[in-house]
């Protein structure tokens, strides 16, 4: 296995548990925890494709910038929703989600 | 200029409802004068093309909407008869709607929908394809439902609930059957019958069927009459409207369509879905009649002979032999001059005597004469006393039921004749020969209510007394039969 | 040795994301997370991607790590830190990410050879202005990916700010911060800036060339500012300040305004004529890191607050 | 060319300026932005020939360097739509004080996300590269949940949040498809792809991006996101989200499917995915039919309406492409998605006013309003019509065209969906209208709305109808670029 496939294998796990996390998780702070592994995880396997093959390819290393970016972006916003919720309900869930506990 | 006529006769019932709507309550005068003059313009329209098509012009107008979807608005003999009957009604309506709205409030919405709704049946009339006959058929559903709402009590709610629940469905299965017969023939013109031979034979079958549901709700055909009764709630023009001007009759014109123009006569007899439907009809014209017999409402009864009458003329189109095919065409406009003559008349009982019941019509004949003898007028013709309208209508469609080897269909003329006699002579007797009670009130102080009625009955009258007239509305049912079903 | 060197990497990587997920309390999930970008960096540098390595440094790993543990300080405040306990073992997501990860594995087996654009590009970037391919990508081949991108940046800070109290929208913006003078805090918030500044401004400008520019260089100078302002050594602008306000678009405005330049002189929508490409560029690269930092600050210090209790 | 360049620059700038402008200023900015916009639509679909859609390559960089953007019918008829419904909800939010009641916050919030969203749409509407297409969907799911979250209420942030978790699900999927397409095929432009050779992974990378984009467009039963969004969003900002943003995600839906990988549509799915729709047609319908509350009637019918759009897949996609019906079933969801986006917005407009005159969206609230608000009633009507489906409106022309195909493929169990969806729908939309018809208990409201503000949602719902009658001529742009129609093309 060379190297490169093994981060692209890396990337394939980190969609996978970053996936279960987002399922799974209930505060919703560790979704979006969660969302963010699921993204660098699809970066990792995009690099390790455009790493193929000798030379690096460029351009999935801007798509990744611009991705990073894009999805600093998106949790901001999320994390923001997160706290004003919680300063509404008390609780850092969703109404329909928050049962027991 | 011929060929925007058809665009022309829309347009005389289109734009006194887009102006209507946007005028202020009290604008009594404009509002009146925009809807006559549309009405009379109509008229005026329709007198001068009657000559010429009946030597054989056809005025034609093509508007494309998209591939497939043709709007074709075509004036052939048989429009023309249905655009005269509503253009003629429709005057006589406005103008005894203007005198029974008096300063009533919500008018411009009212004249609004009223016209809109003519404009939709003129629609219907006058379209030459498939497409553009369900197009004019949904705009009538849409306008009439404000019309029977118009009271917006619970009542006339209900009415206008109950009449979009048979009447969405059922156009909802005409649009299955026009789109499943179009994907095999493309779109279908009513000038040309279609070959459906790339349907199989039950395919067909089932298409005939749902056309007939979507059609046959309007018509009110039995089980899809209930909405017709209800319907009663509306004002006196509404029930009009309903019954004469518009809606039925535009169910029954799309029974004669579909069975002469999309499926042809002899398609017809040969799928053997004729004999249902003329059984159908007659089923419909005995149970109209028995329930209308139970009703102590006049306005109720009326509505009840309504489903009975109009199915004369689906069983006109179901035998489909000359004689019946002339008589169906001819009660088209019969049943239309007659019924509403008698609602003319009970609207002004209503209004002018405050008597809806049957009970309360004692001794009215005397002190409302002019009425009592127009409704007396329509009554003997629904029951088809000779020389009346109605029984030019009877004798047609029995020598028709003859011609088809269906001589079980004379049994149900009798039957029925004996039923309406049962029905009307009653209230006839009640008119004429009983003594009013004590606290009777009752006038005719309002000629605008009262002279549509008389119009409407002289001409009931004269299309019976008439009949062999070219122009009358036999003579001009057998130019059609003549020139569109006996090629 | 080097492949063994890999394999640590990334079975660390593996171990702290599933830390991140799995861990107990919320907080503990954010240090992993934290580790997990610092990591992952790593990995970038391995995979010989140093823009990229860069940026998940400081985004990745440093802002978003900032972002996340100043939301878990004010969830506390409003008493929703705490996790429910974990309920059943969710079979069904267990199956379903083991099944997306193996999909991707049988991708990877499945790939067919190096699919990229490499004779096109190779022809294309030494017009392109600057030496840094991804640099070229970003700002030249794919200008309108990077313009979209900095409005993003824009949408989420308004859409943040839209979450702030009617009662609360003139204060200035994030909570009040008291920091004991003389505390670690106040001396590192000192000492930072001025290096901060420095750094920031010398990622921005090596970008034409070599790794850096306006994202990462932007994400110092923002890191500067949060710092700062956590510091207590500076209060957060208003949201009413104009001058602030200007300085989020200046970017995306200056970007724009040389992408229509290009239409108007005839070359076309976001076309940098070869001749002045470079110094094209790097103007745009100057007002988008300026745009950047601030925005990015302003989404981590958050919407405005009053400094009284909640409820 | 010109005309489109303005099309994404005006908005952009528009959203810069209406972050730093006071707000008289940007009050008096949008009208005339808005008014640029139209006559730039115009000018592009003028501009418009039939034999190839208009191509812009960005920085002259040919693809795989470059990002080329493309204008066919399709993108022009939506860039259009979308010109319309923006146009009205701006000037109603303009004279409507609702934004303003919500305090300064809420007025300067408005503005730049709304002209974001504006950008985002038409960015999306044109472009003809898989990432971009990512990132212009990003900006959309971020100024679209601002949009919800400046309603400030509790229930309004809890609708933000669910929208943002599936926007984020829906995000990451559609970037893994993008992801495993550049592997493989080292490029992300549609028209290139079309030409490659289809790869293993190809199949996996078009699942992973529709299953993102149906999260996108709530499509059943990812749709759970929707009805609140919608519900507690402000009036003119739900006519926006509503009407327009369900559309992006389902046109690259379409790019994805009919255009970029054509030759990979497997017949299993193209049928999943029109049974995914009747569900929603179904289901949505029934939520609609339950509701107290008017604006979630709307939203609901949004989710239902959302249904018959997915019909195109099994009816123009696959084995069908080459097929005659397949232009009638293309043609007939692009009506059906129009006359649903202007029909939805003058619906969410009305239900604007009618909230603010009665200060509830409650379905007992609105007993009799037709009387005071005749025009914004009538429009509520028309736009209920077209939504059924009833001619002679935009909805017709599109369930006509849609149902004949259906029959022509032998596929009619789609056609007895248009049927019986349409039925569903008079059944939830009956219901509002009979409450506003109905007479009312008590006297009218004191202050109406001028009849300026009542006419924006009935021009709206009387575009809705236009499409209907005078269908030829957006039959025809929708033809321009049609993928089955353009196999000579590259």
């Amino acid at each position: 296995m060379s190297g490169v496939t093994l981060y692209a294998l890396t990337g394939a796990a980190l969609v996978g548990t970053g996936f279960f996390g987002l399922i799974a998780a209930r505060h919703l702070l560790r979704r979006v925890l969660a969302f963010n592994l699921i993204g660098s995880g699809l970066f990792v396997y995009l690099g390790a494709a455009g790493a193929r093959g000798g030379e690096a390819d460029p351009v999935p290393q801007a798509l990744i910038i611009t991705g990073i970016v894009v999805a600093l972006s998106a949790s901001a916003l999320a994390v923001g929703l997160i706290v004003a919720l919680a300063r509404a309900r008390g609780r850092a869930m969703l109404p329909e989600e928050d049962v027991g506990g | 200029m011929t060929a925007l006529l058809p665009l022309l006769l829309l347009l005389t019932s289109l734009v006194p409802a887009a102006i209507s709507f946007f005028l202020a309550q009290d604008s009594y005068g404009l509002r009146n004068a925009l809807n006559l003059g549309g009405a009379l313009l109509k008229a005026g329209l329709i007198v001068a093309m009657l000559f010429a098509v009946a030597g054989g012009a056809v005025y034609e107008t093509t508007i494309p909407l998209a591939p497939g979807l043709v709007l074709l608005l075509k004036i052939d003999a048989l429009a023309l008869l249905f655009v005269s009957l509503s253009a003629a009604l429709w005057l006589l309506t406005t103008i005894y709607a203007i005198a029974y709205f008096g300063t009533k409030p919500q008018q411009s919405r009212f004249f609004g929908f009223f016209s809109l709704c003519v404009f939709a049946t003129t629609g219907i009339a006058l379209s030459g394809s498939l497409i553009s006959f369900f197009i004019f058929f949904e705009l009538l559903t849409l306008s009439t439902w404000p019309l029977v709402s118009h009271k917006q009590d619970a009542a006339s709610l209900r009415a206008a609930r109950s009449y979009l629940l048979y009447a969405l469905p059922c156009s909802t299965l005409l649009l299955v059957a026009i789109v499943w017969l179009e994907s095999a023939t493309g779109p279908v013109l009513f000038d040309e019958t279609p070959d459906l031979d790339a349907l199989d034979r039950s395919s067909q079958q089932a298409i005939f069927a749902l056309f007939i549901v979507g059609v046959g709700m309007k018509a009110a055909i039995v089980p899809l009459h209930g909405w017709l009764p209800s319907a009663m709630a509306a004002p006196a023009p509404v029930s009009a409207l309903l019954h004469a001007v518009a809606v039925v009759k535009a169910g029954a014109f799309g029974v004669v369509r579909v069975v002469y123009d999309v499926f042809g006569v002899a398609r017809v007899t040969d799928l053997g879905v004729g004999m249902p439907l003329a059984v159908l009809a007659s089923a419909t014209i005995l149970w109209g009649s028995i329930r209308a017999l139970q009703q102590t409402e006049i306005k109720k009864r009326l509505a009840y002979s309504t489903v009975s009458q109009v199915s004369c003329i689906v069983l006109g189109a179901a035998l489909a032999s000359p004689y019946a095919v002339i008589g169906g065409l001819a009660h088209l406009v019969h049943q239309g001059l007659m019924k509403i003559t008698l609602f003319f008349c009970a609207g002004i009982y209503d209004e002018r005597a405050g008597v809806r019941d049957i009970a309360g019509l004692d001794g009215l004949g005397w002190r409302m004469p002019w009425t009592s003898a127009c409704f007396s007028l329509g009554a003997l013709g629904m029951i088809g006393l000779p020389p009346l309208a109605g029984f030019v209508t009877k004798i047609y469609l029995g020598i028709g039921a003859l011609q088809a080897e269906a001589a079980w269909v004379l049994a149900v003329l009798g039957a029925s004749t004996l039923l309406n006699a049962a029905y009307f002579l009653p209230l006839l007797a009640r008119l004429w020969f009983r003594e009013a009670a004590p606290d009777a009130r009752g006038d005719e102080r309002v000629p605008a209510l009262v002279v549509p009625a008389v119009v409407a009955a002289l001409a009931a009258l004269g299309a019976g007394l008439l009949a062999a007239s070219p122009l009358s509305p036999l003579g001009w049912a057998t130019l059609i039969t003549e020139r569109e079903y006996l090629r | 040795m080097t492949w063994a060197l890999d394999a640590t990497l990334c079975a660390m990587i593996l171990a702290v994301a599933l830390a991140t997920v799995l861990g107990r309390g919320v907080f503990r999930a954010i240090v992993f997370f934290v580790v997990y970008g610092l990591l992952l960096a790593l990995a970038w540098v391995r995979l010989d991607a140093v823009d990229v390595a860069l940026a998940e440094a400081a985004i990745g790993a440093g802002l978003t790590g900032v972002l996340f543990l100043a939301a878990f300080g004010r969830l506390a405040r409003s008493g929703a830190d705490a996790e429910p306990p974990p309920g059943r073992v969710n079979i069904a997501a267990a199956l379903a990410s083991a099944a997306l990860t193996g999909a991707l594995v049988w991708a990877w087996v499945a790939l067919p050879l190096p699919g990229r654009p490499g004779p096109e590009l190779a022809e294309a970037l030494p017009r392109a202005g600057v030496e840094n391919p991804v640099t070229a990508v970003l700002l030249n081949f794919r200008a309108w990916d990077t313009l979209l991108e900095s409005v993003v940046l824009l949408a989420a800070l308004v859409g943040l700010w839209m979450l702030a109290r009617d009662e609360a929208w003139t204060e200035p913006l994030g909570l009040p911060q008291h920091v004991r003078p003389g505390g670690v805090m106040a001396s590192f918030g000192r000492i930072l800036p001025p290096v901060g500044v420095l750094v920031g401004a010398y990622v921005v400008y090596v970008g034409a060339d070599r790794p850096g520019g306006a994202f990462q260089g932007g994400t110092v100078l923002a890191a500067v500012g949060i710092v700062a302002a956590l510091a207590g050594l500076v209060r957060p602008p208003r949201v009413t300040r104009r001058a602030w306000r200007a300085a989020l678009v200046a970017g995306p405005a200056v970007f724009l305004a040389a992408g229509l330049g290009g239409a108007a002189l005839g070359a076309g929508f976001l076309t940098l004529p070869e001749r002045i490409a470079g110094s094209a560029i790097f103007a745009i690269e100057i007002a988008l890191a300026l745009s950047i930092a601030v925005t990015l600050a302003f989404l981590v210090i958050g919407p405005p607050e009053t400094g009284l209790e909640d409820q | 060319m010109t005309a489109l360049v303005a099309l994404l620059a005006l908005p952009l700038a528009g959203a810069l300026a209406a972050v730093v402008l006071p707000h008289g200023a940007v009050r008096g900015m949008v009208p005339a932005l808005s008014v640029a916009m139209l006559a730039a639509t115009a000018v592009l679909v003028a501009g418009l020939s039939a034999q190839a859609p208009t191509r812009l390559k960005l920085g002259q960089w040919p693809p795989p360097v470059g990002i080329v953007l493309e204008v066919d019918g399709l993108a022009a008829a939506l860039i259009a739509m979308t010109a319309l419904v923006m146009t009205a909800a701006a000037l109603a939010a303009l004279r409507s004080e609702q934004p303003a009641a919500a305090g300064a916050r809420a007025a300067f919030g408005f503005w730049p996300l709304m002209l974001l969203l504006w950008a985002a749409l038409n960015a999306v509407f044109v472009s003809r590269d898989l990432f971009n297409l990512y990132v212009g969907l990003e900006l959309l799911s971020l100024a679209s949940v601002g949009l919800v979250a400046i309603g400030g209420k509790p229930e309004a942030l809890a609708a933000a949040m669910r929208y943002m978790l599936f926007a984020l699900v829906g995000s990451l999927l559609y970037l893994a498809g993008v992801v495993l397409v550049y592997a493989a095929h080292g490029t992300l432009d549609i028209g290139l792809l079309a030409d490659r050779t289809p790869a293993k992974p190809d199949a996996l990378a078009l699942a992973l991006m529709t299953a993102g984009l149906m999260a996108k467009t709530a499509l059943f039963p990812f749709h759970v996101w929707l009805p609140p969004a919608h519900g507690s969003a402000p009036a003119p900002a739900s006519a926006m989200l509503s009407a327009l943003v369900p559309k992006a995600s389902f046109v690259i839906l379409l790019r994805l499917w009919f255009e970029a990988m054509p030759d990979r549509a497997q017949d299993g799915a193209l049928v999943l995915l029109a049974v995914l729709g009747t569900a929603a047609v179904i289901w949505g319908s029934l939520r609609a039919l339950l509701q107290t509350r008017l604006k979630l009637v709307v939203a609901y019918s949004t989710v239902a309406q959302i249904g018959y759009l997915f019909l195109v897949f099994p009816l123009a996609g696959g084995g069908s492409a080459e097929m005659p019906w397949s232009a009638g079933a293309w043609t007939g969801v692009l009506f059906l998605a129009l006359a649903h986006g202007l029909a939805k917005a003058a619906m969410f407009l009305a239900v604007g006013q009618w909230m603010a005159v009665t200060g509830s969206d409650r379905l007992d609230a609105m007993r009799g309003l037709a009387t005071a608000m005749p025009m914004t009633s009538f429009a509520f009507a028309l736009a209920a019509v077209t939504l059924v489906g009833l001619p002679p409106s935009g909805g017709f022309t599109g369930k006509y065209l849609l149902m004949t195909s259906a029959f022509a493929a032998g596929q009619w169990m789609w056609a007895l969906v248009l049927a019986g969806g349409g039925l569903l729908a008079a059944a939830y939309l009956y219901r509002p209208l009979a409450i506003l018809f109905a007479r009312a208990d008590a006297p009218g409201p004191a202050t109406l709305p001028t009849r300026g503000m009542q006419a924006i949602p009935l021009c709206l719902a009387g575009a809705a109808i236009a499409l209907g009658i005078a269908s030829e001529t957006p039959f025809e742009l929708l033809s321009i670029g049609r993928p089955a129609a353009a196999e000579d093309g590259s």
